[in-house]
């Protein structure tokens, strides 16, 4: 093993990441990753990413991106008339986030592939060639020095990654508190909401957590032109006993 | 029994070289033609099957190790430690190995999150280098696959990688090849 | 045509060692009798006739070597103008040209591996020597390099070694000096 400064490879509340998150959705429920409709899972992943105790700052727009992909592919679902503009269905297709899915899926039986090997521990040794009698000549001192800078080089950055940001917010904290605060007045804007400057990682997880509570048809989320303010207003509920 | 002139030279040279060496510079020293030499390989290749010795390449770059099924009894010898690597780290190889040559943003792409942490792990563990910048906005640095990659994981080139079946079953052979 | 089993784990473990192996040790590390690994050297010594490779013996302790038909090619690749060593053992040369004197705890902790084979293989080769123990808990050995590492790289002192900016452009200092 190695000496020196391990850096920690962060697995996120077990995910390797958002994608592995998705996959593990369809494996659990057994569906067939080419045919089942992805924004089927949208309430699940949206519920699987608030029960996250902590979500770690820096990966949280991963699974947001994510998340408001199955978000958009459900409502579409839901709303024929929803159809995707031409901008959108360039790179937003169902399709696409499929492809990745699968390559993704590849990927990881090939990191299962190598993990086995790995743990067979049938590697190949080389000599170092260590019998030769004669004495060297020959050697070159840049060759020398370009060694010693990459030694230096995979030292300093060993260390630099050990640095963790300590930030996080949890997604089920601030899910409480909006619906707190919306509780007791009608309606906010998106901005206030976010105070004075936030974070990317706190505006992230005040945006999932607005998700969320559209999900659960908590509150309704209004914009009335293109970059326009934000509107979170109390959902009016209906009575009981009449459908939806 | 015995082995043709050329493959015996060959072999004398390889077991004393303390690098790879290219089939080029194998048939200037031994005398011959680098497809006598081809040849030469061939036959050491097979001539090696069950016994504690077999042929490793890159490319045209050849080197005697050390049949992985002996491992054991080697690192036994050797003191060697275990290679041991996170499952996060493992799917960045797999990517790096699969798909080289390839930038960190290609491996992000594919893996959905950032990597990174586990190409700097895998770098000090030079199981991956950086191979040059690729010709595109940002130079960014493309990652290939090392020498010691293949020893660590007893692979005798990129192309004894084990063949994983995507989940269709068919898209089995966009490896190393695209 | 395979071998034994007992022979190819012989075999792999001759093959890695960079001196002589005693056949208790050998015994000890593959697992088995004495009497059987006699009987495995037996059969390699067999197997490596018309070979490239020879199986040489002092008393009781073994070696794989070179054939002596092979010896021209093997002087050509040996003897062409230049140091070969692989990457593992440049780097190894690199902390110890730069930071002498240092520990091999300490050579490890800078290249993030096991440094074993490098250190013995650097010896060998005269390129590097303990210099002495060092007052510190476990008495490990001090290693610096010697007067033909500096014949070698045609160095007229260790002050005469390239300067090397560190990758952030400022410790540059901290060969030889410290």
């Amino acid at each position: 093993m190695p000496v020196g400064p391990r850096p920690p490879d962060v697995a996120v509340a077990g995910f390797e990441g958002p994608l592995d998150l998705l996959l593990e959705l369809v494996e659990e429920k057994r569906l067939d990753i080419f045919t089942v409709p992805l924004g089927e899972l949208a309430d699940e992943y949206l519920a699987r990413v608030r029960a996250m105790d902590r979500l770690p700052a820096d990966e949280v727009s991963a699974f947001l991106y994510i998340a408001s992909r199955l978000v958009l592919l459900k409502a579409r679902s839901l709303l024929p008339s929803l159809s995707p503009t031409a901008e959108e269905d360039e790179v937003d297709t169902e399709e696409e986030l499929r492809l990745r899915l699968i390559e993704y899926a590849t990927t990881k039986g090939r990191a299962a592939a190598l993990g086995d090997r790995m743990r067979a521990g049938e590697r190949a040794f080389h000599r170092e060639g260590g019998t030769v009698e004669l004495p060297p000549k020959g050697g070159d001192p840049d060759v020398l020095a370009a060694a010693w800078l990459k030694v230096l080089s995979l030292t300093r950055r060993t260390e630099e990654a050990v640095e963790v940001p300590g930030e996080r917010y949890s997604v089920e904290q601030r899910t409480v508190e909006i619906e707190a605060l919306i509780a007791e007045q009608p309606s906010a804007t998106f901005a206030t909401l976010l105070g004075d400057r936030p974070t990317l990682g706190y505006a992230i997880v005040t945006f999932i957590a607005l998700l969320d509570l559209y999900r659960r048809l908590v509150i309704d989320i209004t914009q009335d032109e293109l970059f326009g303010e934000i509107r979170v207003e109390r959902k009016v509920r209906r009575m009981e006993g009449l459908s939806e | 029994m015995t082995r043709s002139v050329i493959a015996a030279a060959v072999e004398a040279v390889l077991f004393v070289a303390e690098k790879p060496v290219s089939r080029a510079e194998l048939a200037k020293t031994v005398g011959a033609g680098t497809k006598a030499v081809g040849e030469a390989l061939a036959e050491l290749d097979e001539w090696y099957q069950g016994t504690g010795l077999r042929l490793q390449h890159e490319d045209d770059d050849w080197q005697i190790v050390t049949a992985p099924e002996q491992a054991p009894f080697v690192a036994t010898y050797l003191g060697a430690d275990r290679l041991r690597l996170s499952t996060a780290a493992l799917e960045t190889l797999a990517v790096v190995a699969y798909r080289q040559p390839v930038t960190r943003a290609e491996v992000e792409s594919i893996r959905g999150v950032n990597c990174d942490q586990t190409i700097y792990t895998l770098m000090s563990r030079r199981l991956i280098a950086e191979l040059g910048r690729r010709e595109a906005p940002g130079s960014p640095f493309e990652y290939g696959t090392t020498w010691e990659f293949l020893e660590c994981f007893g692979l005798t080139s990129l192309g004894a990688l084990p063949t994983v079946l995507s989940p269709d079953g068919v898209r089995s052979d966009e490896a190393v090849t695209n």
